[in-house]
């Protein structure tokens, strides 16, 4: 049998003005289960605390219900003093006849009677609270980060920093990302590889940085602390610790007709590579599309050239789990296809290129020694047009609806850079909105007009197509009201970027959701922007929307601090208003799985004992970590399987009978 | 039908803890009245307002109910209002079929900033709903304190 | 019809001898032509009372959850119209589908029993004679099979499943009240229709269900008419497959169909055409949304 | 705000297009990718700022719209999927279905024959340039 004390709160004037506190108290001392009712001027204040402690004891109180503001500002205050006296905090409820009675309600008669009716149903509500227990989970403290790029590396060296053991899982054979292909950083024109290089050999050296290079992430179980994630890792067909990366074998491989991914297809490379001088891992690797040894079975050249006996043409792919307690997805971007853009011509000239094929022309490590040269014939060109928004701010359904944010200021430095080392080339820019907000980004945007003399167009261009040896590129200047028709040797066109293709899966894997664009959503998009919705799931860089080099930093720092502060406890607690499954009714038609915003809900094939029933049955279970408490799993359940915590079915109705008698 | 000369309706509002609460917390602290026929169950999401609950509100006699929430996009949990929204149009839509009038349930998005809009929604509610008379197509007479 | 039955009976003696199946679900002869009942048949022996006929509208997608349960394969006899309960039944995990020999069997339109009572049926159309849910078919496809019987299916162009509903719609606040209170007090609680119903396969059922704060017998009110159904109604939404089962078993011929097709036709309309049970794994309406749903004020506005 | 007659205007040449014209974000592919630019006195990103403007009566006195050679290029290529053929489309159908508004009469048909022009293209224009 419930008793329960009510306490009801004057709040000075505030509650006791226009509502009669001693006629509330008194008309709850007749309600069934009621047995201590009273009245305090500030029941928040020490004196009103330990009164409330008091009569806990005195009356052997089940449950309090205090009658005062609202529980968005005292309820906590209230449970922890139910806690002193040795009540379960839980078995508080308040009834909110300050807010949403006295301070609304000028008849003294009226604000009564609903102060009544109020406490009436949280008195109801209270009479079918269960004591709760805030549970905790243990915290594996080692981080996952998905991503070598410039956040990855940026998350794992702040995380590393703090002391916690981070692994970076990177899908191609060297870390690095896109900012490796870069050539100049604007707004300050310092060299990419000058400021990211350093970083990469910082994270190979960290001793809590463990880089697991050519992998992926085959599944994902657990929960926020407690996380068991499989990677595999591909054949390299080179031994990681022999390799010292002296080069000896791509000299004398005879297949060379790789794609170089890392010229963005520009030239070729060798069948055994490393992607770069600067790669970490500095080890090579073995495209098996390319090796002859393993296509054929003929050749074996490099295994007789390396003389730290490194090759390996039967190593397999390496499969292994490890535990985490956080996970950052940090995914990063590529430019999109630029299939649906036909009238730029980009299929049909080799002289259109986007702009990171142009990053790596104009990189002194790149395919033309860093030579602004045509593609097509190896000759200096004088006239180039660049085209900005392309695929970008798309709604037509080729490209993309977002504005993919850093191609106005690259496409600025591409222009002032080519300016700068060749005079004699004319640049000229289509662009819809020239977007510059960032420290120094416009005066960078209005140097490359005025210091370098770039003819910014206001226009797009229509077609591009080839004449002769040149490029007509047809467009309009809308400032001059005019079609033109530029001559150039050059066209680049500034592509949309998106998601990383991984990154989709990636998403499924963690039940981390995805806006339409396959962006990763974040849990509050002012509030909590690095975070996931799925606890423990945190977003670096662009996965999470376009961004720049310093916005992905100083995200990747955030993102490593929200992950610090997580592995900095030992256990977690949770909140324990959260759903839970009653398997005598649940049906396992994962209708809840699906709403679950989550992923807090999974199945287990079980077998179920109740009265008449013994049988193997399939039945959700609610991970008590991971669920938030929003219910929606429990209005999808239609057999009532699903019920929330402290709000409960039976609670909520309970209400509404008071409410409504 | 007959109408007692003081009767005055009986409006249940559903409010998610995040944003409707807060914002009838709001109407409070800033003074904006409206009538004391609403009374308040908190709840978390506006999800988990179960029809199982609005049915029960009508069974016991109200005249009215209002499920408010985040506004769309809003959500504390990203989605749940989403849910709610196709939730309550249906079946709210069949209350309508049913011959239930379609102005005694309402669903309405009220932020923890908007205090003005809560109060302004709820005296527009009970206007409605008063107009509508006595809820007589849905109750359940055994639930009913007789009439004097 | 008779060859149709005659090629099912082969082919279940066929895989039950190959063991490949444990049993077949199908339906038993009746005392009457018109009243088979679905059964299960565990032999050869049994299967001699195997009939399908002309008068087996019964779906019998629902038994194969207690199927799911018991040794072995079972081969179920799959009518088109029976084949999305069946999907449904596989996407809520109700239906094990390793344990099922989907037999897709032809169908040329059910009749019903009521309406030939005393009838003779060489006398006017075959369709005169069908049952409701047979006059809005959706068509000879089945939408999973393992093996197909051919025959003859029904040639008929369908109804318009909604006209009802519209019509309903139509009409004032008031009359559509007096409508429904007019088919739901005739309601006797028989619980025929729950215990049909393909998505209304609940191991426990809130009605029946102390805990749940709704449970009841029986009706003892108006109000508990209308909550059973507009609750049924509810849980099945965006599941229910518009088979039709639960008017044909009403034994008080309340047309309950009319309740789930305003569901599946608000949305069809507020967020675009779904038929459930159209394929396995699909993702129901309900347990869904677009940020661009229509809000609630906007779908209630318009009449009374 | 614009005159009644304006907005008449400007709602029957929306409804005729089915055109969102608030959908363009005003970057000039339309125009740059139009083979008839030359030709036209109104440009066709200029049809669809001059219809959101409400200044149809400038694009009915002008002949811009029959100088459109309907080959969609702008409607193709627009990346917000505005379509400002159907606009000149419109413009256009708005003129001719007023009374002694056709931009050809068959009378005029003679001036214009050359020998390689195909039959077809003269039935063609004389179903979209005359009622």
């Amino acid at each position: 049998m419930q008793r329960i004390g009510v306490f009801v709160c004057w709040c000075g004037s505030n509650i006791a003005g226009p509502v009669d506190v001693e006629r509330v108290a008194e008309a709850m001392k007749s309600v069934p289960g009621v047995v201590h009712s009273t009245t305090y001027q500030y029941m928040c204040s020490e004196v009103g605390q330990s009164r409330i402690m008091e009569a806990i004891k005195e009356h052997q109180l089940t449950g309090v219900v205090v009658c005062s503001c609202s529980p968005r500002m005292h309820e906590n205050t209230f449970r922890k003093t139910a806690q002193r006296a040795g009540l379960n905090p839980y078995m508080v409820e308040i009834a909110n006849i300050r807010e949403q009675c006295s301070w609304i309600h000028k008849d003294k008669e009226v604000g009564t009677q609903k102060a009544i009716v109020l406490a009436k149903a949280a008195v109801a509500k209270v009479m079918l609270n269960t004591p709760l227990q805030a549970g905790t989970s243990p915290v594996i403290k080692r981080a996952l980060v998905i991503g070598g790029g410039i956040a990855g590396i940026q998350t794992a060296l702040d995380i590393a920093d703090a002391g916690y053991e981070v692994d970076i899982v990177e899908k191609s054979p060297t870390i690095g990302g896109r900012m490796a292909q870069l050539d100049k950083t604007f707004p300050t024109l310092d060299c990419s590889a000058c400021i990211l290089t350093p970083k990469m050999v910082d994270a190979a050296q960290n001793e809590k940085i463990d880089i697991i290079s050519y992998a992926q992430v085959e599944k994902v179980s657990g929960f926020v602390g407690n996380f068991t994630v499989t990677i595999r890792k591909k054949a390299r067909f080179v031994d990681e610790l022999k390799c010292t990366g002296c080069g000896a074998c791509m000299e004398k491989c005879p297949s060379k007709k790789g794609k170089n991914e890392f010229n963005m297809g520009l030239n070729n490379r060798t069948a055994i590579y490393i992607p770069f001088a600067q790669a970490i891992p500095n080890v090579a690797v073995i495209d098996p599309e390319q090796c002859l040894k393993l296509k054929t079975g003929k050749c074996g050249l490099c295994e007789r050239v390396c003389s730290a006996g490194a090759i390996n043409y039967k190593q397999e792919d390496e499969v292994f789990e490890r535990q985490y307690g956080a996970i950052v997805a940090a995914t990063g971007f590529k430019p999109i296809d630029l299939d649906a853009f036909d009238e730029y011509g980009y299929s049909q000239s080799k002289d259109v290129v986007t702009s990171l094929e142009f990053e790596r022309i104009m990189n002194a490590a790149g395919p033309t020694g860093g030579q602004l040269v045509r593609p097509s014939d190896g000759k200096h060109p004088h006239e180039i047009v660049f085209i900005q928004c392309v695929g970008s701010r798309d709604t037509s359904g080729c490209g993309k609806p977002y504005c993919s944010k850093i191609c106005c200021m690259y496409t600025a430095k591409h222009a002032m850079l080519v300016r700068d080392k060749y005079p004699d080339v004319n640049v000229h820019v289509f662009y819809i909105d020239v977007r510059t907000p960032g420290k120094n980004f416009d005066e960078f945007y209005r140097r490359a007009v005025e210091q370098y003399g770039v003819d910014y167009i206001k226009g797009m261009v229509g077609k591009v197509f080839p004449e002769g040896d040149k490029l007509i590129v047809q467009g309009s200047d809308l400032i001059n009201g005019k079609q033109l028709a530029l001559q150039a040797d050059m066209v680049v066109l500034a592509a949309a970027i998106e998601p990383d293709p991984s990154a989709r899966k990636l998403a499924t894997m963690l039940t981390a959701s995805m806006d339409t664009n396959d962006f990763f959503t974040e849990a509050h998009p002012k509030l909590r922007p690095v975070e996931s919705p799925t606890a423990g799931v945190f977003l670096s860089g662009v996965c999470q929307g376009p961004k720049d080099i310093p916005e992905t930093v100083a995200q990747a720092g955030a993102a490593a601090s929200k992950v610090i502060g997580l592995l900095a406890k030992d256990h977690l607690v949770t909140n324990p208003c959260v759903a839970q499954s009653n398997e005598l009714l649940c049906n396992g038609c994962s209708q809840c799985e699906r709403v679950c915003p989550y992923g807090a809900i999974s199945y287990v094939e079980k077998e179920i004992r109740g009265p008449g029933v013994r049988e193997v049955r399939r039945v959700a279970q609610v991970n008590p970590a991971v669920c938030q408490g929003c219910g929606a799993c429990t209005v999808t359940c239609p057999s009532g399987a699903m019920d929330l915590q402290g709000f409960s079915n039976l609670q909520i109705m309970a209400e509404v009978d008071a409410i409504c008698k | 039908m007959q109408v007692r000369q003081d009767w005055k309706p009986k409006i249940v509002a559903f409010c998610c803890n995040w944003c409707s609460y807060a914002g009838a917390d709001l109407a409070g602290s800033s003074r904006r009245s409206y009538p004391a026929d609403v009374k308040i169950i908190r709840v978390p999401c506006s999800c988990r307002v179960n029809p199982l609950f609005i049915l029960r509100a009508f069974q016991r006699g109200a005249d009215g109910v209002i499920i408010c929430g985040c506004h769309p996009g809003d959500c504390h949990y990203t989605s749940g209002n989403y849910y709610a929204r196709r939730r309550m149009t249906l079946l709210f839509k069949m209350l309508e079929y049913l011959g239930i009038e379609k102005g005694r349930t309402r669903v309405e998005w009220v932020s923890a900033a908007e205090g003005a809009k809560f109060s302004s929604v709820m005296n527009d509610f009970v206007q409605t709903v008063t107009a509508l008379g006595e809820n007589v197509k849905l109750e359940d007479l055994r639930c009913k304190e007789p009439l004097n | 019809m008779q060859g149709t039955a005659q090629l099912i009976l082969e082919r279940a003696r066929e895989l039950m001898q190959s063991g490949q199946i444990q049993r077949v679900l199908g339906w038993e002869k009746g005392e009457f032509e018109h009243d088979p009942t679905p059964a299960f048949f565990e032999s050869e022996e049994e299967l001699q009372n195997f009939c399908y006929n002309d008068y087996c509208g019964a779906n019998l997608s629902k038994y194969l959850i207690a199927a799911s349960k018991l040794e072995g394969k079972t081969l179920v006899c799959i009518k088109p119209c029976d084949s999305y309960s069946l999907n449904q039944l596989i996407t809520e995990h109700r239906v094990n589908r390793e344990k099922v020999f989907v037999l897709a069997v032809p169908c040329p339109g059910m009749l019903d029993p009521v309406k030939t009572e005393g009838k003779d049926l060489s006398q006017g159309e075959r369709k005169d004679y069908l049952l409701d849910k047979c006059l809005c078919c959706k068509g000879a496809e089945h939408k999973i099979a393992d093996e197909t019987i051919e025959g003859p299916s029904l040639d008929l162009a369908p109804e318009d499943r909604f006209a009802q509903v519209r019509e309903l719609e139509a009409l004032s606040p008031q009359e559509r009240f007096d409508f429904w209170r007019g088919e739901l007090s005739r309601c006797i609680r028989c619980n025929a229709c729950r215990n049909v119903c393909p998505a209304c396969s609940c191991v426990k059922c809130v009605f029946d269900n102390p805990n749940s704060g709704v449970s009841s017998k029986a009706s003892a009110d108006d109000f508990e008419e209308n909550m059973f159904h507009i609750i049924r109604a509810f849980h099945v939404a965006g599941r229910c497959t518009d088979c039709g089962e639960c008017s044909r078993v009403c034994p008080q011929r309340i047309p309950l169909h009319l309740l789930n097709r305003k569901f599946i036709a608000d949305i069809d309309e507020l967020y675009g055409e779904y038929q459930a049970g159209e394929e396995a794994e699909q993702r129901s309406p309900l347990v869904n949304y677009q940020t661009t749903d229509k809000e609630p004020s906007d779908a209630l506005k318009g009449r009374g | 705000m614009l005159h009644e007659n304006e907005r008449d205007l400007r709602e029957t040449i929306l409804r005729i297009s089915a055109v969102d014209v608030r959908k363009c974000m005003k970057c000039g592919k339309c125009s740059g990718s139009c083979p008839a630019y030359e030709q036209m006195e109104y440009h066709p990103h200029q049809f669809v700022a001059m219809v959101d403007n409400g200044d149809i009566q400038a694009l009915l006195d002008s002949d811009a719209s029959f100088k459109c050679l309907t080959c969609y290029a702008c409607t193709e290529r627009c990346p917000r999927d505005v379509r400002p053929a159907r606009l000149v489309e419109a413009v256009r159908l708005l003129k001719i279905r007023k009374q002694g508004q056709n931009h050809l009469k068959p009378d005029a048909i003679p001036a214009k024959l050359e020998a390689e022009l195909p039959q077809q293209a003269i039935v063609a224009a004389l179903r979209k340039y005359s009622k």
